[in-house]
């Protein structure tokens, strides 16, 4: 019941503000199903606290420790988000760089977004999980070139092609899958891409077939996941899309997206078992910090600087994943819930700060502490969640994949090392120079909204000292699934 | 091969074509001419799905023979030839890498894909079975159509022609997916063509033209 | 619940983060926050220094609190090493905070119940550095140290060389925990166990013994300014308001000298002397080079700032001795280089502390940092004068002062060293020896040239005739640390006796015999080597008395004012000092090769002669500059992955999906 | 170990107090003689400090009471040593309250307090000089550190008395080391006490002197308790100097009366020698330019490490 609740909200909630986004009441309605969204979603985990993993909808939907979370954090991320863009849109409506028909637009295919997120995650069917996360790129590409300015449809076309190209070579994979699947599970049988029944069988699936889906698999997601050498999309499309996609995009699509690989990454360790996917995993973890952090270095357009900040935080996560075992799930897990959460409350000062400033290129932002303290301090506090300071979560997860690291794979520590040493010097001395100085920015229209940034740190500020018993129990429960 | 049923040999041809042609798309530039093309493709994957049904048995098929033929023979290539005139973009300027080094590099791949299916293929056991090495050679020569072209609107047809080569690995390795997921990846295909449809429209706009050269301006300095 | 030491403990840590708090109530308010919340805080401090100290003479005891991972709660341990750390934090802060009550002056910096907040995050993060038992606790700590610490370093953010001095200080801070990270990743042993006690029982390699010392070196000895580590130092000491600058140069890099302490003699339980080797060698040269550049410098705050630099060095000199000694079985030497060296914490927390109030208030009197614009200050502010000659006479080293205790102690380590089994080691300690004596010897110079160039001589500006004398707050303040150095360095056997426990808990060594004798410091057996401080102060006092008497007694006490002759030359000005340049040139002249020296020397027919010169640390042309080059470089290349042309994008997916498929193959 | 005659200890510590012009008296006298001109006197310096004694003392306007003070410290930290210096006798009064290294501390209190007092005027010269005198002792103070570690080296003890017991009841043995810290020795003497060649004490040419700009501004009583300080310094050193190299004739820790008087006319013996060396090391020996002294002491710095090191290789 929850559960259809919450697919069915957000459908009807784009099917509505497709009809009537354009009156003035559409962002409150947009708020409105978010919330919807967000208290179905509360059900939904009541339930699974409650009942434990359910599988629903003759086996097409479960929910498992894995993504019970995700799920929450979904429709969270979702819900405070939808809280930001109101007062945002607002605002960029009052600057004029958008109209009511492109405000339509905007909060249907948000509506819709979510949609395929919470599809893409509850479902079973690695079919059905192809077809959401091509959805959600279908929806969001519209709200990236939003504005209509070169460089978003630039930012956006790119966007499409490339993730589209990537998400081909993922339905390639799961035709392999599939066909993998069969030999298991018996002829067209439509319970073999069914991932519970795939799980079950894992160990005689063909290990030659399914090392090659997982190539597929893995560029195709990870293309969405933002590894190098396939990340080039993500900085434009985060630097070019008003400021609530680039928290979406950065919260949330990109965990969706690297859900996916490690579903995957379930079904292939179990079958070959012979270590290659966690390290290609490694590899592209490895690869992503690294080259992000010289990404870093030289950027001047904030928005662009958070983007590469993403890649690399989905890099940690991702060499977290290909270290595998209990410990460095565990920090893979918690590490991708605090830098959603992080990164977009950081998005949302990000967004203020630029409307204020009117410019995205950092340089030109001076002195926040000075003309308004909150987005000040709220920007302050992000980054130093986001660059691993404690008591923050992120530095939770980071002291538990490092520490990790230095056991099980110390060649892989210097480059750690280099890498987050340098990220820290690259975002620390931008975002310094912006909080702090002398001022030149000015007052907004419309008050901003800074109770999700604050509502947001305070969460990973929570996460950094206490972990709640259920959502430990969650991670661990995923971790020794995830092996 | 006479062996073989004529159901395999009539599988075996269209594969071939399916080659033959992803070829040609590499080579012409001609834009009406690819559309054109990618119609030839839809026939092709229309009639092999029918025969594949007809084989196996399985009733979702004609279903999906149904789709391919609504879709890529009658709708997108009519969406295609549509925004061409509105937007008169007749020929694709010269590629990044010239034609026969393409081809070259096309063959080269085709027998890569070749390789790389043998171990795949032994184990299906649908009448197509052997030519997923096809499809995936199909899959792999799009990809370089993508990638060698100037104009939006051939990628975007290099992309769907990408999508033909992934409907025929999945129907002749696997009969086709389970109809959930096929109705799914037709309804994102359709959908994303439209959206391309738009975008062509938002790029005029902004560039009045659809060479790619103009995207090239986001990067890092 | 029964009150034991270890809940004293917390509670001030608890109760100092509600005072934090509490300052955000009335945050522009100096009643509320100085004259309420500091003393406050202060009075806090005295009892955590009280517990502490009898903390040391009990039990360790150990606490889980009920934060933290789910299978790593927090947990809190009070044993004698971290017992004297505490003691070291509470009795300077106790001082520190007193006299920070009277520091505020209105409409100055930002809001003083922010900065409130911040002082009082940064001090129970300190104590909860040195209280933690687990590696992820004691890095919330460390890392929440680092960070109160620096938003109290750009207190004055709209300065831009107090930005970047915070920012160098943070980044090193970072890097330098990150390194501590692998550290205790090395030290867990594979049992997937943070706390202190599973690390203690982890058997690991000697290579990975050595490689977690290593990073530990390393990462804390970013904290605490070893060499070449130290370039934040003299950028952020001075950048922060003085109270700050006090207990980081005080207390802060002490914690790291703690830190280093608990992984290399506690964690690590096989000490191998080579890592005491490496140690002492590092901690000789950071000494003379802290002291070196102290000698040259003309800021006041940045002179003692390097002055810290030194005295780190001399404690890591007297760890390095504690290691090798501990790693060759000379536990009883080993125990006396440990004493020595913690002794040398406690004094240099003291004096450093108070020096460094000293400048605080006369910036506050003269707004002016600069030695070349001070002087004669000590008729302006004689209190202040008064106290900061103590802390000068005992940062100098100069018997019966506290000072002296510690290099007393430390000469006496270097010198009892019997033949080593090593012949590198052979060499090694002399050598640490004479380097050690020159740093003190240096270490004297500069004080004289602090001391002298701001308080005494002639008022180089005019504008100092209107400085005033610090407030009674900051009086008592400084009063207390110079009763802490007098005290330090007339009774060490007492402190002896309570360090002697650290020994015992650490090296399982003690000093042996000698506390016996109340009243003289006998580190041996009484025929080698003593000294009592007692007997010694009240000999310089009784002579000094006596020849005053008698002089006044058998002659006459008259005085007649008068210029001052200079040889008769007629018209004295102030410029015609000596100047802090001055001062430095002959250790320039001397030491040239440490620095990088810009000097403008004006040609004999200048109309309008300028003299102008530039010291820089060549450290930074060595290590930091190349690095920062090394990074754009590298940044510059990978710039190319992002063309923007999409076609190369495709490409990069294109191979690598080719690439990997070819692998799998 | 017990002081078995304080009132002697105590009676030989003013004898040095007492004795110590007498000192300075007999080698200005030498240097007339080897200069042939005619002395003034072995009580000359008495004579000029009763006339000091006797003056009004002129205090600059700008002087604090650390300029007044600081005469005091100097002679009481001077007497201070001569009570833990074995200058007659192997026993001195304070010997187990301090040992050589606390010794090197007692002549920094009277160097840094001399410094301070004449930075203490605000006139050129005084900071100059004490600029000067800080720049000798930082580089004096480690070699005379250095030589007495080689001492207690040898005797393994840092007490002076023991060293002095140990190296004058011992066999004849030699010590390579000493010898090299028996040359530093010598230099840090001439160093610390101002004269030929680092400074020249009869000089008042300006741009030359060290320690004389610094005792510029004292007059009358202070001048003097600062004369006799540094008398009283010489005599030291030199007693510091033949404990160290020549003990040999001073008595025995368990020795009576009688061998403590004749150990006491030895020791006078061997001073007046060591004063007619250093009238003899002056008159031969051209003053340094001020800024060869570094490298002068940096020389007896490196000397006073090389014996230290040699006796770490050869061991003992």
């Amino acid at each position: 019941m929850e559960l259809w609740l919450l697919l069915a909200i957000p459908l009807l909630g784009c099917l509505t503000l497709a009809a009537f986004g354009a009156r003035s009441w559409a962002p409150d309605a947009n708020v409105g199903f978010s919330t919807a969204t967000f208290l179905a979603s509360a059900a939904l985990t009541r339930r699974v606290i409650i009942e434990g993993p359910l599988l629903l909808g003759n086996e097409q939907f479960f929910v498992d420790p894995f993504n019970v979370f995700l799920v929450a954090l979904t429709a969270f991320v979702g819900w405070t988000t939808a809280m930001f863009s109101r007062p945002y849109m607002r605002i960029e409506e009052t600057h004029g760089r958008v109209n009511r028909q492109r405000l339509r637009l905007y909060h249907s295919m948000y509506q819709l977004f979510m949609a395929t997120m919470l599809l893409a995650l509850l479902t079973n069917n690695l079919g059905l999980l192809w077809v959401a996360m091509e959805a959600a790129t279908l929806s969001t590409v519209l709200l990236v070139s939003l504005y209509r300015t070169a460089a978003s449809i630039e930012a956006a076309w790119k966007y499409f092609i490339l993730c589209g190209v990537g998400i081909a070579q993922a339905l390639f994979g799961t035709i392999l899958l599939y066909l993998a699947a069969e030999k298991v599970l018996g002829e067209g049988g439509s319970t073999a891409l069914l991932w519970t029944h795939l799980n079950a069988v894992k160990g005689q699936l063909e290990p030659g077939v399914l090392s090659v889906a997982f190539v597929f698999l893995l560029v195709g997601y990870g293309t969405k996941v933002g590894l190098a050498p396939l990340h080039n999309w993500l900085p434009d499309a985060h630097a070019e899309g008003p400021t609530p996609i680039s928290a979406v995009l950065s919260g949330l699509l990109l965990n969706v997206a690297l859900y996916a690989v490690v579903r995957c990454k379930v079904l292939v360790e179990g079958a070959t078992h012979s270590g290659l996917a966690g390290h290609l995993m490694m590899g592209f973890g490895l690869l992503s910090v690294l080259l992000a952090a010289f990404f870093l270095w030289r950027q001047r357009d904030i928005k662009r600087l958070f983007g590469y900040s993403s890649i690399e935080h989905m890099g940690i996560v991702t060499f977290a994943f290909g270290m595998g075992g209990p410990v460095a799930n565990f920090a893979a897990l918690l590490h991708m819930t605090v830098h959603s959460l992080t990164k977009s409350a950081i998005f949302f000062a990000v967004g203020h700060a630029c409307q204020k400033a009117g410019t995205q290129v950092m340089d030109d932002i001076r002195g926040l502490l000075v003309v308004s303290p909150t987005i000040g301090w709220g920007l302050m506090f992000g980054t130093l969640a986001i660059l691993g300071m404690p008591p923050f979560g992120v530095f939770t997860s980071e002291f538990l994949i490092v520490t990790t690291a230095m056991r099980e794979q110390p060649w892989a520590t210097p480059i750690l090392l280099l890498a987050l040493a340098i990220a820290f010097a690259a975002i620390f001395r931008r975002v310094q120079s912006m909080v702090f100085g002398e001022t030149t920015l000015k007052p907004l229209p419309h008050s901003p909204a800074l109770v999700p940034v604050f509502a947001h740190l305070g969460l990973v500020l929570m996460l950094g000292v206490y972990i709640p018993p259920a959502l430990a129990t969650w991670y661990r429960l995923a971790a020794a699934m995830i092996g | 091969m006479t062996s073989l049923p004529w159901t395999a040999q009539l599988i075996h041809l269209s594969a071939a074509v399916l080659l033959l042609s992803s070829f040609a798309m590499l080579s012409q530039r001609r834009i009406l001419s690819l559309v054109n093309l990618y119609r030839l493709q839809g026939v092709v994957l229309t009639v092999s799905t029918l025969v594949v049904a007809y084989t196996s048995g399985q009733n979702h098929l004609y279903v999906s023979a149904a789709l391919s033929l609504v879709l890529k023979v009658i709708m997108l290539p009519w969406i295609l030839g549509y925004l061409i005139r509105r937007l008169n973009v007749r020929w694709d300027t010269e590629p990044l890498l010239n034609i026969p080094a393409t081809m070259l590099v096309g063959i080269l791949l085709v027998v890569f894909a070749f390789a790389l299916s043998q171990p795949i293929t032994r184990l299906s056991t649908s009448v197509a079975s052997s030519t997923l090495g096809i499809a995936m050679a199909v899959v792999l020569l799009s990809f370089l159509m993508m990638i060698t072209r100037r104009k939006a609107i051939s990628q975007v047809i290099g992309f769907l022609a990408m999508e033909n080569g992934l409907f025929f690995a999945a129907m002749s390795a696997t009969h086709g997916m389970p109809m959930i997921v096929e109705l799914g990846v037709a309804l994102d295909v359709l959908v994303g063509t439209l959206i391309l449809g738009v975008f062509f429209f938002q790029i005029r706009e902004q560039f009045d033209s659809l060479d790619l050269q103009h995207l090239e301006k986001l990067k890092e300095e | 619940m029964i009150v034991t030491s270890l809940g004293v403990v917390l509670a001030v840590v608890l109760a100092w983060l509600a005072i934090g708090l509490a300052g955000l109530l009335a945050p522009r308010s100096l009643a509320w926050v100085g004259h309420t919340l500091f003393p406050l805080g202060a009075a806090l401090g005295l009892v955590l220094a009280v517990f502490a100290i009898l903390a040391l003479f009990a039990v360790p005891e150990a606490r889980v609190l009920p934060l933290g991972l789910p299978d790593l709660p927090m947990h809190v341990r009070l044993d004698p090493l971290a017992a004297c750390f505490l003691a070291l934090i509470g009795l300077t802060v106790s001082g520190v905070s007193l006299y920070a009550a009277g520091y505020f002056r209105p409409g100055e910096g930002a809001a003083p119940g922010l900065m409130c907040l911040q002082y009082h995050v940064f001090l129970s993060s300190m104590a909860m550095v040195v209280l933690a038992d687990d590696a992820f606790t004691f890095m919330v700590a460390w890392e929440t140290m680092a960070l109160s610490s620096y938003f109290l370093v750009t207190t004055q953010h709209r300065v831009s060389e107090i930005r970047s001095a915070g920012f160098l200080y943070l980044l090193l801070a970072h890097i330098g925990a990150i390194s501590l990270l692998l550290c205790f990743g090395v030290l867990q042993g594979g049992s997937w166990q943070f706390t202190f006690d599973a690390m203690r029982v982890a058997t690991l390699s000697p290579a990975w013994a050595s490689a977690a010392f290593a990073l530990a070196l390393f990462g804390f000895g970013a904290k605490a300014g070893l060499v070449p580590m130290h370039v934040w130092l003299p950028e952020a000491h001075p950048a922060a308001p003085s109270p700050v600058s006090a207990l980081m140069s005080g207390v802060m890099l002490k914690t790291a000298v703690y830190g280093f302490l608990r992984v290399s003699l506690d964690l690590l339980p096989h000490t191998q002397w080579q890592w005491g080797a490496v140690v002492l060698v590092l901690g000789g040269f950071t000494g003379l080079f802290g002291a070196i550049f102290a000698a040259v410098q003309t800021d006041m705050k940045r002179l003692l700032a390097y002055s810290s630099i030194e005295n780190i060095g001399i404690i890591f000199s007297g760890l390095g001795l504690a290691l090798l000694y501990r790693g060759m079985g000379m536990a009883s030497l080993s125990a006396l280089a440990l004493a020595a060296s913690l002794y040398h914490c406690l004094n240099h927390a003291q004096f450093k502390s108070l020096l460094f109030l000293a400048t605080g208030s006369v910036l506050h009197a003269t707004g002016q940092r600069n030695l070349g614009k001070l002087g004669g200050l000590i008729h302006r502010m004689p209190w202040v004068a008064g106290l900061a000659l103590l802390g000068t006479l005992a940062m100098a080293g100069l018997p019966p002062l506290n000072g002296f205790i510690s290099e007393w102690l430390l000469l006496q380590t270097f010198l009892f060293s019997p033949t080593l089994p090593h012949n590198l080691a052979n060499m090694l300690v002399p050598l640490g020896a004479a380097a050690f004596a020159l740093t003190f010897a240096l270490a004297a110079y500069v004080l004289v040239k602090f001391y002298g160039v701001i308080f005494l001589g002639r008022s180089r500006e005019t504008s100092l005739a209107q400085a005033h004398d610090a407030g009674w707050l900051e009086r008592i303040g400084m009063g207390w640390l110079a009763v802490l150095c007098v005290a330090l360095g007339l009774f060490p056997v007492f402190v002896l006796h309570a360090l002697d426990q650290v020994n015992q808990s650490l090296l399982g060594a003690t000093l042996g015999d000698q506390v016996t004798s109340w009243w003289a410091v006998v580190p041996f057996a009484a025929d080698r080597a003593s000294y009592s401080p007692l007997v010694f102060g009240a000999g310089i006092a009784v002579c000094v008395m006596l020849t005053f008497a008698l002089v006044h007694r058998l002659y006459h006490g008259r005085v007649r004012r008068s210029d001052p002759w200079d040889c008769g030359f007629p018209d004295q000005t102030a410029r015609m000092q000596d100047t802090a340049e001055g001062f430095g040139q002959p250790i320039r002249h001397i030491f040239g090769p440490f620095f990088r020296i810009r000097r403008l020397v004006p040609t004999p027919f200048d109309l309008a002669p300028k003299y102008n010169l530039e010291l820089a640390d060549r450290w930074w042309d060595w290590l930091y500059t190349p690095i920062v080059r090394a990074v754009e470089k590298g940044a510059h290349w990978v710039s190319f992955l992002q063309q923007g042309r999409i076609s190369l994008y495709l490409v990069y997916s294109f191979a690598t999906l080719l690439i990997l498929l070819a692998f799998v193959l | 170990m017990t002081v078995r005659f304080p009132l002697l200890a105590l009676a030989q510590a003013l004898l040095a107090i007492g004795l110590a012009p007498m000192l300075v008296g007999w080698v200005d006298q030498c240097r007339a003689w080897l200069q042939n001109r005619s002395g003034a006197g072995l009580l000359q310096p008495y004579r000029t400090l009763r006339k000091l004694f006797h003056k009004d003392a002129v205090v600059a306007l700008g002087a604090s009471p650390l300029f007044r003070a600081s005469p005091y410290i100097q002679l009481g930290a001077m007497a201070l040593a001569a009570a833990i210096i074995p200058i007659f006798g192997s026993q001195p009064l304070l010997a187990a309250s301090a040992d050589t290294i606390a010794l090197v501390g007692l002549f920094a209190v009277a160097r840094v307090f001399t410094a301070l007092a004449g930075m203490d005027i605000g006139t050129a010269f005084g900071t100059l000089g004490a600029r000067r005198e800080m720049l000798i002792g930082f580089l004096s103070e480690p070699a005379l550190l250095m030589v007495f570690f080689t001492a207690s080296l040898i005797s393994h003890s840092t007490l002076l008395s023991t060293i002095v017991a140990t190296l004058a009841h011992r066999e004849l043995a030699i010590y390579p080391s000493l010898a090299f810290a028996g040359v530093a020795f010598a230099m840090v003497l001439l160093a610390e006490n101002a004269r030929v060649p680092i400074d020249n004490p009869s000089t008042h040419l300006e741009l030359t002197m060290i320690h004389e700009a610094m005792v510029l501004e004292y007059s009358a009583r202070h001048l003097a308790l600062i004369e006799w300080a540094s008398a009283l310094k010489l005599l030291n050193f030199a007693a510091i100097g033949l404990a160290l190299f020549v003990p040999w004739g001073l008595p025995s820790p368990g020795s009576g009366v009688l061998a403590v008087l004749a150990g006491t006319a030895i020791s006078l013996l061997k001073l007046g020698l060591v004063g007619a060396v250093l009238a003899l090391i002056e008159t031969l020996s051209a003053k340094l330019r001020i800024f060869r002294a570094p490298e002068f002491l940096a020389t007896a710095f490196l000397l006073a490490v090389l014996g230290l090191l040699v006796h770490q290789l050869l061991g003992s």
